[in-house]
């Protein structure tokens, strides 16, 4: 049985900000690549930004999930994938999906209801999906998206493939029968899927306290003999640091990885969300951890960057979210000529 | 939203000078408190209803008054909870389980369909699983493919389950009232349009029955029936058809298990032609059982034309409003649709 | 069993002289194999399905000829195993997973329904899922209530899902070929009082089309529409109906969705008279939807009398043999039903 | 976290057979009560074996699953429990049945279909219940009845009451989802329920090592803070020590335990087993631990019976078996004019 690794943690279960060993991925990744990743946690953070401003001024419609804090999650954990590695998200899928590489033209367009959207406005913010570049999509059921990746990475295994499924939920999704069945088939199969758990404290309203009959979702990871590692979340060098980790054991045939990644959203679980299951001064604490501006400390620390590309950086991923609004509103609606085109394959007669 | 227009349909005589009025999700609200005032053996569960007041916020305030004894948040475990809930109800309690949204309750359909409805049968009538398994349902609220769905046919088709949907705050607080009364499961579809509609509700408890369709509109040229949000377009669809000299008669089935097959069958020997409307995919949908009952009853032979079903597309509900709209009926699709009807003979 | 009658009917030609006989279980085993051996992505997925050859033997052998990769046991994980089968679908495998008793599928719904259904949809038609689910359903061998039920009206009810359920081990093999061939999800629902019945069928692989319907018997003066062991049934019946000078046509559904409407209106139109038989609850079953859709159709003007469906009772099926068989229809039930619709005007 | 406490355990599996503690049952149970115990042994023998002779003469219908080899974990798991204490049970049922004391009369004339039976034939053999004694049935679905005991035993807490729910299931019951989402509700809700499963080494034919990710059952007690606790299932006194020591705990409010059951079942899954899946000698060495010799043995070492008590004993069983077989022949069957009658509860018409 493989033990929970805790890389560190306080009482309050948030990791301290540095793990033992020099991370790796600092050795692993180049200043370019690097910094290409807080381009994408900055244009997480706007795309979030210009979704709350734009359902603020009535523009969109159903609802939404933001994931502005929890950056360094989705882009850490993204950062050793490539383009033939597969993920699924959740609900909360923005930042996993940009992490992943999306366009956010099409992504907001889609977020829009447009024709233009990566779905054609058949989607929108809760299942925008990339399948070609390995985004299994979002997801709206809670935990849907866990099989699936199990799915995947076992395609992986039959074909062969160098590749691994990462999957995304959080820690509402640990007390799901489909986590349950998920872990164990990946465990006795030894499958290449790596489990990544954003532990954000809570479910919609309700607390892990309340919920969660451990104290971490990773001290479950011994239930399916897997390592449990849990990781500051808030750390995109520690996200990527544990995902190279599970990848190796993945490519090394040993099985799946439960990573637990503990963030926190810095909104409301929906646009609906009056906030009254937690308090002020929580979400201010958190908000102090800025995943971003923690990134961009660890850039400069390390020479990898300097104060003036930070600013450049962030600018130019406002200029993109802004271009991807612009391209948005410019684009047309769906045709209702065409609602059912896409129910079924088409299919070619067979002769 | 009417109140039904006459005691011989199911509801109880209503004072017509009252004008107390509340909103859909208001009328749930008061009757989940007066059950749980009146009988210790109730209580709530559910995905965020105690803290948050649910997705809808049809329970919020009862936490307060109740504690969480009584107004339990579950974590997110659609069977499990249902498991807990039939068996709490095995036991003697009786639960009220709320999905977050209908969809949610295909995770359950284990426990919902093969213990819940089963169990009585099963054990030879010696016990009842009396629990109410509450659901949002329906599209309009932007909530895409899986958010939006109205499966209340599924459920129709269980032998063993009821199956209620209100199409108005007086009928939400009388059924919901009635199902807790009921010692057999009860699914309770609330549709998500519905919650900030207003009407008259009396503040005493009441009943309305389980099984007693209402006619929600009188008429005699066409009868529609239809339930939940179907119910409000349809009327208005009826006041258009008025004015083109259509008389509609629009029938609220508000329980689609057991159907009131006699108020529908008296309606269309009346008015000898039949139109129903309903959210749920067109094929298989409700309105394919209540076409197909007329059409073995002997109202088949008073049918003046072909039996017209509007039904939601064949599809999943998408997002993009105007696409979203475009898959369940409206207003004008129902007006349409009637006036082909009205026109048809055979 | 017969082969189908009719080139027009969907089928391929027959050589008439062939006698190559399996059983509907052997048919299923044979498609798995040729489907195994022709196509590097195909794998099966199921409880027991590998040493043990599958609850009904379907799999029988398959595991010594294709290993333990391709024949896959699963653990009694059904909603897992369902997303395990999308996922890998999505990723360019072909799965297919067998769920033990259909009864248990209701574990997965979430998977089938809000997943493998609507992903193509929601994903703007980028992508297909193309996976077979199979599983074993109806009465008839004491499984009881959790063992014996016929939900296909369920899946039915579900745009993106295609649904199978062949009557005769030639169909049997030759959907399942075209199931696997479907780029989108494929329910396909083989009936346990089938897996026995020998009939003909030819070696080389061959595609019966998904979508259309048989005429397993032509007749003039009424017409069946049945599926699975109800054709067989059906067909017993319009023997002896033949000799009391009842000539019916019987068709055979062979898919629950889409529906071939196209062959059923045609032989209502000829026949005048239409009855639909079914083992699912009657309330909502498959027979629900022929009724409605004919009762739209043009085909309405030509009905001569009601449409008649006589489906399973509305209860949940009982172990008792006695009760069991009283739970669905029966030949002699069909018979008796027949004679009464022949003789009923409008 | 409380850890897995195993009773003793050998390298198969296996523990051994007696524990470390001097047994309590024995100080808690009189003669008589230790002497039903055995005589239930044998009803459930007798019971499963007329069971497959009425199958094997064609007298009967559907499928069963046989418990024989199980005894003692029905029999020990049930003998602290009282009336008014719940237990849900599985397709195996029967011994779980006779345990809480049906009547083989009712249970086998279910078995039968016939109209007096437990269910008035509605049922048979997956779904024999007695509610008001307790037994909220067998079930034919795997794992369907664990979140079933979890709700009696909320409804125990919640109107005060001094009981406990037990819920049987096998091995293979721990990879569904609903094993998963029960227990995690019983703990955070510190419900008085008892997990118990029957770990027989395989799910029809399929074994733990090829489907379970986890050594032992009890290991995953700890997914879910509770004490997990491996006992010899082919040991009357072991099993109701475990359950003691549960029911402790669950009076205390300290919530469920999980039960691990060691034992094995000597027959075939169902009647359609063809054994493809285990050797000969597999089945052998286990029928060399049979429980009810070991049972007999335990009550004759501590002067409890004679030899000549059991062998009484033993043929009371036999007389009982047989006269409940000639009551369920004797039976009417239903009738099919009540085909409808039990589907609803008849309902007053309120005024
Ligand atoms: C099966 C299912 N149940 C309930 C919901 C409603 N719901 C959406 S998100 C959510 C909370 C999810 O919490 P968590 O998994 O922790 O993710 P987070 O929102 O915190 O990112 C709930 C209850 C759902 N979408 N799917
Ligand atoms: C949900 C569900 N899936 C599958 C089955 C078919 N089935 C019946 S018993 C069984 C094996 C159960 O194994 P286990 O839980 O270990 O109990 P055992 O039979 O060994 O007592 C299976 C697969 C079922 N009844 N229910
Ligand atoms: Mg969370
Ligand atoms: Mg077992």
């Amino acid at each position: 049985m493989t033990p929970t690794t805790h890389v560190t943690s306080d009482p309050d279960g948030a990791p301290a900000s540095q793990p033992v060993n020099p991370p790796r991925a600092f050795s692993v990744f180049s200043a370019a690549e690097l910094k290409t990743a807080l381009k994408k946690m900055y244009l997480i953070r706007r795309f979030e930004e210009a979704a709350e401003e734009a359902y603020q001024r009535g523009l969109t419609y159903g609802t939404m999930h933001l994931s502005i804090g929890q950056e360094a999650s989705a882009v850490g954990a993204c950062l050793p994938l490539g383009p033939s590695d597969y993920i699924t998200s959740t609900h909360r899928g923005h930042g996993h999906c940009i992490a992943k590489g999306a366009d956010p033209k099409l992504m907001f367009a889609e977020f829009s209801g447009k024709e233009t959207g990566y779905c054609h406005g058949r989607g929108g913010s809760m299942h925008i999906a990339d399948v070609e570049n390995g985004n299994l999509g979002a997801n709206g059921i809670v935990a849907g998206g866990i099989p699936i990746a199990v799915g995947a990475a076992l395609s992986i295994k039959k074909r062969g493939l160098p590749n691994v499924a990462l999957s995304f939920f959080g820690d509402g999704a640990a007390n799901e029968g489909a986590f349950h069945e998920a872990l164990n088939i990946a465990s006795i199969w030894k499958l290449p899927v790596i489990f990544v758990c954003e532990n954000n404290k809570y479910a919609m309203s309700t607390s892990i306290e309340r919920a969660l009959s451990v104290k971490n979702v990773a001290d479950r990871a011994v239930a399916y003999s897997m390592p449990g590692v849990i990781v500051d979340g808030n750390s995109v060098i520690d996200m990527a640091d544990a995902v190279m980790a599970a990848m190796d054991r993945a490519h090394a045939g040993l099985g799946p990885t439960l990573i637990e990644s503990k963030t926190y959203r810095l909104r409301g679980h929906s646009r609906s969300d009056r906030n009254r299951y937690r308090t002020r001064e929580e979400i201010e604490s958190w908000a102090a951890r800025d995943p971003i501006g923690r990134f961009e400390g660890d850039l400069i620390a390390h020479g990898l960057a300097t104060a003036a590309d930070c600013i450049a950086i962030r600018e130019a991923a406002e200029a993109e979210i802004a271009a991807a609004v612009q391209f948005s509103n410019d684009s047309p609606l769906p045709s209702v000529d065409h609602l059912l085109s896409d129910v079924y394959t088409p299919v070619e007669a067979k002769p | 939203m009417t109140a039904p227009l006459s005691a011989t349909t199911g509801a109880l005589p209503v004072d017509p000078t009252a004008t107390r009025e509340l909103s859909f999700a208001e009328a749930l609200r008061e009757a989940l408190g007066q059950a749980l005032e009146a009988d210790e053996r109730v209580f709530l569960m559910g995905e965020d209803i105690a803290i948050y007041g649910g997705a809808f916020q049809v329970t919020l305030g009862l936490l307060e008054r109740f504690g969480h004894d009584r107004v339990m948040d579950t974590p997110i475990s659609e069977l499990g909870s249902a498991g807990v809930a039939v068996g709490a109800a095995l036991a003697g309690s009786r639960p009220i389980l709320e999905f977050q949204f209908q969809d949610f309750a295909t995770l359950a359909m284990e426990q919902i369909v093969n213990q819940a409805a089963k169990i009585r049968f099963m054990f030879g009538g010696k016990c009842s699983v009396p629990v109410v398994f509450r659901a949002p349902t329906g599209s309009g609220t932007g909530g895409a493919a899986q958010h939006s769905q109205s499966l209340e046919a599924w459920y129709a088709h269980v032998p063993g389950l009821k199956v209620v949907q209100p199409s108005n705050p007086y009928d939400a607080k009388g059924l919901l009232l009635a199902a807790l009364d009921d010692p057999d499961p009860v699914m309770f579809f609330e549709h998500k349009l519905l919650y900030k509609v207003k009407g008259h509700v009396p503040e005493a408890p009441y009943r309305v029955p389980i099984g007693k369709a209402a006619i929600a509109r009188p008429g005699t040229h066409l009868t529609i029936v239809a339930s939940a949000i179907m119910v409000s377009r349809s009327l208005e669809a009826a006041k258009e058809l008025a004015e083109k000299g259509i008389d509609v008669e629009v029938i609220d089935l508000r329980t689609l298990r057991p159907l009131d097959t006699e108020t529908i069958i008296a309606s269309v020997k009346k008015t000898t032609r039949l139109m129903c409307v309903y959210e749920g995919v067109k094929t298989l949908g409700i309105g394919a059982e209540i076409s197909a009952m007329i059409a073995e009853s002997d109202a088949f032979d008073y049918l003046d034309a072909p039996i017209l079903r509007l039904g939601g597309a064949e599809s999943p509900i998408p997002y993009s409003p105007i696409l979203e709209k475009a898959a369940v009926p409206q207003v004008a699709d129902i007006v349409a649709a009637a006036e082909r009807l009205a026109k048809k003979r055979v």
